[in-house]
């Protein structure tokens, strides 16, 4: 999101850092503490799927959409997964029209990762007839107000829409087509990945950071966190840098903090 | 979704359309005002199953800049579909049908803007439909010039816009998904209530010179009753702040 | 078209705009005159048809071409119509190379919809195999050179061109492979759409206006009408306003100039 | 049309080729000057079934302007094919050939052009191409010349171009579509008249060098004939205007 | 290249034309010498055939990848050549990111019509099944350090990528499958074709022109001479013009220099 | 190759990798300095089967000018993989993919460079990916740190990176295309060796704490190795220099 995101004015920025030398957050809140956070499913009804998450002034929609298609070649036993991301002009003033550009696409292949390489989705329960016809889902993030962090929203929007979306049982027949049953289904989830991102300003370390933290940030880093505590994928961001030891500490909160959020809106 | 080659009817024995409504009825209508935090007025709007969240930014620095104008505000919108919001995933990039109603929501809405008070600026609307059934680009201006208002931009009136048309042979006030696909003609119109001037005008279909004039008149009937929603939800935002907060006269709003 | 056409200046909108208080025009038409018209059709062999529309100093060449393709999924049995406009720069100081701009689109679109609308031609006659394979008809619009009311030249050109288009008649083998015989066939018309544009100059309506007219009007709008008199599409454009007074009074307008101009030229 | 494996012949035993002329014959070629209200010069061609359009705007000012020159026009042209020009759709957007074909017809024309006379300024030129049938870019070029002097732009002489190739082994000129497709080679040439100067010079397929110089002659022995065509048909248009206006001397083609 | 490449400085320029009444060069080359030229084939183990010309200060990389497609529909039995060329930005401080301009353009034209004029690959013997199915070879070309003359460079690398391609041994099955053997096989190369530029600076020819010569010249041509010195294609360029004496000088030139080019690089 | 279906082993019985590498071992880094005549500065890399080429242009002209800073340099990075680098043809117009390394290779190298000395100017650094066989982002980044120092731009430390990863269970360092595609978990790492600050940090795949630890801590011992090969192509590139020319201090890398 970086530097382009002028809107935060210096003296704000300013007071965001005098505030941390007394371990204070501009908005109240303790280093540790997430923004207040919502998720609403299912408001979409022309969607397979769909969530609204609310964090603090931040809102991520997402809408999920299951077609069928051809398998990449190199997985031809694996539905397809396709996470795009539109930073919508709505949701702040120095987002344009036009095309993804670098911070969409960064957003998008972090979220990606972090529900591909935790295996949430079961990938191979989406063929249809290896190498020729699998299920496709379709994750579109769209961002709706920007009020930073937008890593952790859009994860846990984009996992909230896979849990709430429903697609019509089936039988495949013996041409590969597709039979369609009365009952709905859920997709086969098996993992709830969970983002936490961690924003260091003067080297203090916050977690989830509101937007004018992120711009007085320093560097940042998502990490995504499966089952059982595991790491599923790290992406730190812009031009500072972390030391080992503030890494490790990143990774317990991060832990922490995952275990809390998806207790808390994707149990069950 | 049925296809065009359904048989079925949109009319039944009763004389009621498939969702239960009268010719004249309109779908029930929701609008929420100053629902977003970064831009400078917002409207949400539930029509049917329409959902359609509307932004505005400005008075604003132009960018680029070359595009200012020297004697009034640049006056922008986009109309724009979100991939989830259709029947078929929609490609992100906008198609050729929302470059055009970008283009005529723009020249319905600026007419009610005091674009000349604003040199050098722009003022932007960006309208995202998050769910679309049918007569979106009425719903987006309805919103939109709440939208406005919300931002505190002054404005000669509420712009309100509904369609008409036809199904199964009768005129009809504000068509469905299904309607419009299977129906013989739609009719999007927006007027400015309080002079009654029309400031949007589309057609497609079939309609003889009786069919038109009829379907004119209930759209701007429709439009009237529309109006009165939008009053109500500009109030009840200003009457919770002015609760809540020092009261300050609403000047955005010209009401007669 | 709108207000970026600044190449017609100040002085002659405001004399446009005199002229008119006494019911005059600048090129001495009264309110209700269309300017001269002319239709040449078939001009460009290589295409199935095409016509050349000059309309005073307006020039729009159409060409259709005949491809088969694939039918859209939810209209199976239909052949495919596509309108595409080329503003090219040589018809126009303001038009510039590039992918058609918005001022493109909507023409293209409002020309599609009084072609499609009308049902000027059975797409139900141009399917070969359902779902499978459908003719599809391109009707490429061409301004040449551009003083006004390309809406009405541009629909009429594309009659024309549809009109004359040949194409080798056929027999749907059982494979659904065409086998093309000798004789040349004529698309499927069954109605001669006609557009009528009507534009608002302080309180005045002029027909068929001319670029210095258009750049001058308040509003304008372009009315297609079909077989009967019946109104098949409107497009209301610019930004001003009409009362509904001055709509029935255009509408009773169109509906005359588009039985004149059909009987002119599209009859037979 | 036949394709490439087809086995006629493009020479009959009586040495004509399939359209009936000879080796050296040009296809007639007709001249039509200023035929355009908008551009500033413009010229019709149709030379055999080739029909093209050309449009001059300028000297006018530089859009975008960070391109414009402190000593000299910039001088752009664009070779455009229409969608119904050839038998198979064209996609409006511009092919990899329409833009080298733009490069090489501004290279060949530009030395004419006394563009060091307009400082800041462009000239632009746009070629459509309405209908193809083999040697666009020659009659491109060849109208091109003749609508910049109908822009009343002061240029050195007229540049003219015609290709010559080999079919069925023998050097011919002026290749029509099919010949071009089915021949061995295609080389086209423009010239400027008064010198003798080579200004645009392309060939593929395989020339000896004695049929190389064989056929470079006569592709500037055919470029002289197509030369008086186009002052002939700048002439007449100067004579009619004559008539009709107040006479003034034509300046813009230096007739030696 | 054109003058987009200013920074040559003028000073050089002129001392490059001053030089030239002498018929001396900048680098202190005779009007007809090339500059020293190195072949280097083989370096990209993952590219079916590759090489690396060497030409002065010019480096150019060629890649070859061979894949299976359809053909175009007018050539169904011959398999598919793509020349594409990258002007990639570390080349020079004038090329910049992004789709190719007109000069790439123009230099992929130029040398794929040397390679297919000249008949250098018989692309009837890389079809598979007529109409169906024939092998696509993609001759990716990358200028790594441009010191002027992509065009000789680029058709050298070209020719020399495609003698080193290797491609797995196969037979074609009855169902149009391939299946593939043990052994290696190269491409059909039955001929080799030379490009040679000349530029015009003051009336005076140089052949393989530098950077600074390029800049300097009122006009270029390039010349690709296949077997037997036959002209196989022929591209002038800049906005200069040739007399017809000089253009039969530079055929002649032409002939002798691809004939020591060609037995130095590409025989056997 | 094989694909991911294959059952084969990434470890064999003896405890060594499929190229015959140990666990902690790096494949084999050659890094050669100044070997482009246009760029201000350049290095070309071979890291196992990796091929790159990096140039630097700069600090130059910003272009286009907007983006200029008044403060500091614009630093800009390019990571591009040539048509050719990968087994299947690539499209040259960069993926999402490229776009997204293209920014973390900035973010990785912008700490250590001077860029407040140069406002209003840009430093450009073009990545090329010749041949591609896993860790070209890490290998690209060593080598540009190369060749910033060989543009004689100004740096705090050399920043150089090496990923490590899980196969078959076990911590590796310097991933293989192959044990990338069908191991556990590939994690990137670059570093400013002076400090030890970590300046890239990217995962994907599957780690326990105790692992993620432990990968971290090779990754970091694996660029501590490659430095000393950055170092040393440095020094032989100014050692032969000083031998032919006028020595001349290195000031471009601090060495502690």
């Amino acid at each position: 999101m970086s530097e382009n995101l002028g809107m935060v004015s210096k003296i704000t920025q300013k007071r965001i850092s005098e505030l941390l030398k007394q371990d204070k957050r501009i908005d109240g809140r303790g280093l540790n503490d997430y923004r207040e956070l919502k998720v609403e499913a299912g408001l979409i009804e022309r969607a397979a799927g769909s969530a609204l998450v609310t964090l603090g002034k931040t809102k991520v929609m997402v809408g999920v959409k299951i077609e069928t298609g051809t398998p990449y070649p190199d997985t031809p036993d694996n539905g397809v997964l396709t996470v795009n991301v539109e930073l919508v002009p709505l949701a702040s003033p120095k987002f344009e029209p036009g095309p993804p550009k670098e911070d969409a696409i960064e957003l998008a292949r972090v979220v990606d990762r972090g529900i591909r390489e935790s295996q949430a989705l079961d990938l191979k329960k989406l063929c249809i007839v290896s190498g020729k016809k699998v299920f496709i889902i379709f994750v579109d993030i769209y961002a709706l107000d920007f009020d930073g962090n937008l890593f952790d929203a859009s994860t846990l929007a984009s996992i909230a829409a896979l849990k709430n979306a429903k697609m019509k049982d089936y039988v495949i027949k013996k041409d590969g087509e597709l039979e369609y049953k009365a009952n709905d289904i859920s997709l086969p989830l098996q993992n709830y990945p969970v983002a936490i991102s961690t924003a260091k300003i003067d080297d203090k370390l916050v977690v989830d950071p509101s937007l004018g933290e992120e711009i007085a940030a320093d560097a940042a880093i998502t990490v995504a966190i499966g089952k059982k505590g595991n790491i599923c994928a790290i992406q730190k961001r812009k031009v500072g840098t972390f030391s080992v030891d503030e890494i490790i500490q990143i990774i317990n909160l991060s832990k922490q903090k995952a275990k809390e959020i998806g207790a808390m809106f994707l149990k069950g | 979704m049925p296809n065009k080659k359904g048989v079925e009817k949109l009319i039944n024995k009763k004389g009621r359309r498939i969702d239960g409504r009268k010719f004249d009825e309109l779908r029930p209508i929701k609008i929420d005002v100053g629902v977003l935090n970064k831009a400078n007025g917002s409207a949400y709007i539930e029509w049917g199953k329409n959902k359609i969240l509307v932004g505005v930014y400005g008075p604003r620095e132009v960018h680029p800049r070359h595009l200012s104008k020297y004697d009034k505000a640049l006056f922008r919108s986009r109309y724009h579909m979100a991939p989830f919001s259709v029947a078929e995933r929609k490609s992100p990039a906008p198609s050729r049908r929302e470059h055009e109603l970008s283009k005529v929501i723009r020249e319905c809405l600026e007419p009610t803007i005091f674009t000349e008070l604003f040199p050098r600026t722009s003022i932007d609307v960006f309208i995202e439909v998050l769910q679309a059934e049918g007569g979106t680009r009425c719903a987006g201006i309805t919103a939109t010039s709440v939208a406005l208002a919300d931002a505190g931009i002054p404005i000669k009136d509420l712009v309100v816009a509904c369609a008409s048309g036809k199904i199964d042979g009768k005129i009809v006030l504000d068509l469905s998904d299904i309607e419009d696909q299977k129906g013989e003609a739609d009719m999007p119109v927006a007027i400015i209530p309080r002079t009654g001037e029309i400031t949007l005008l589309q057609m497609d279909g079939i309609f003889t010179q009786d069919e038109f004039e009829k379907a004119l008149q209930i759209s701007i009937e429709g439009c009237k009753k529309i109006n009165a929603i939008q009053r109500e939800a500009i109030k009840n935002k200003y009457l919770v702040e002015k609760a809540s907060i020092e009261p300050e006269p609403e000047e955005t709003v010209n009401e007669a």
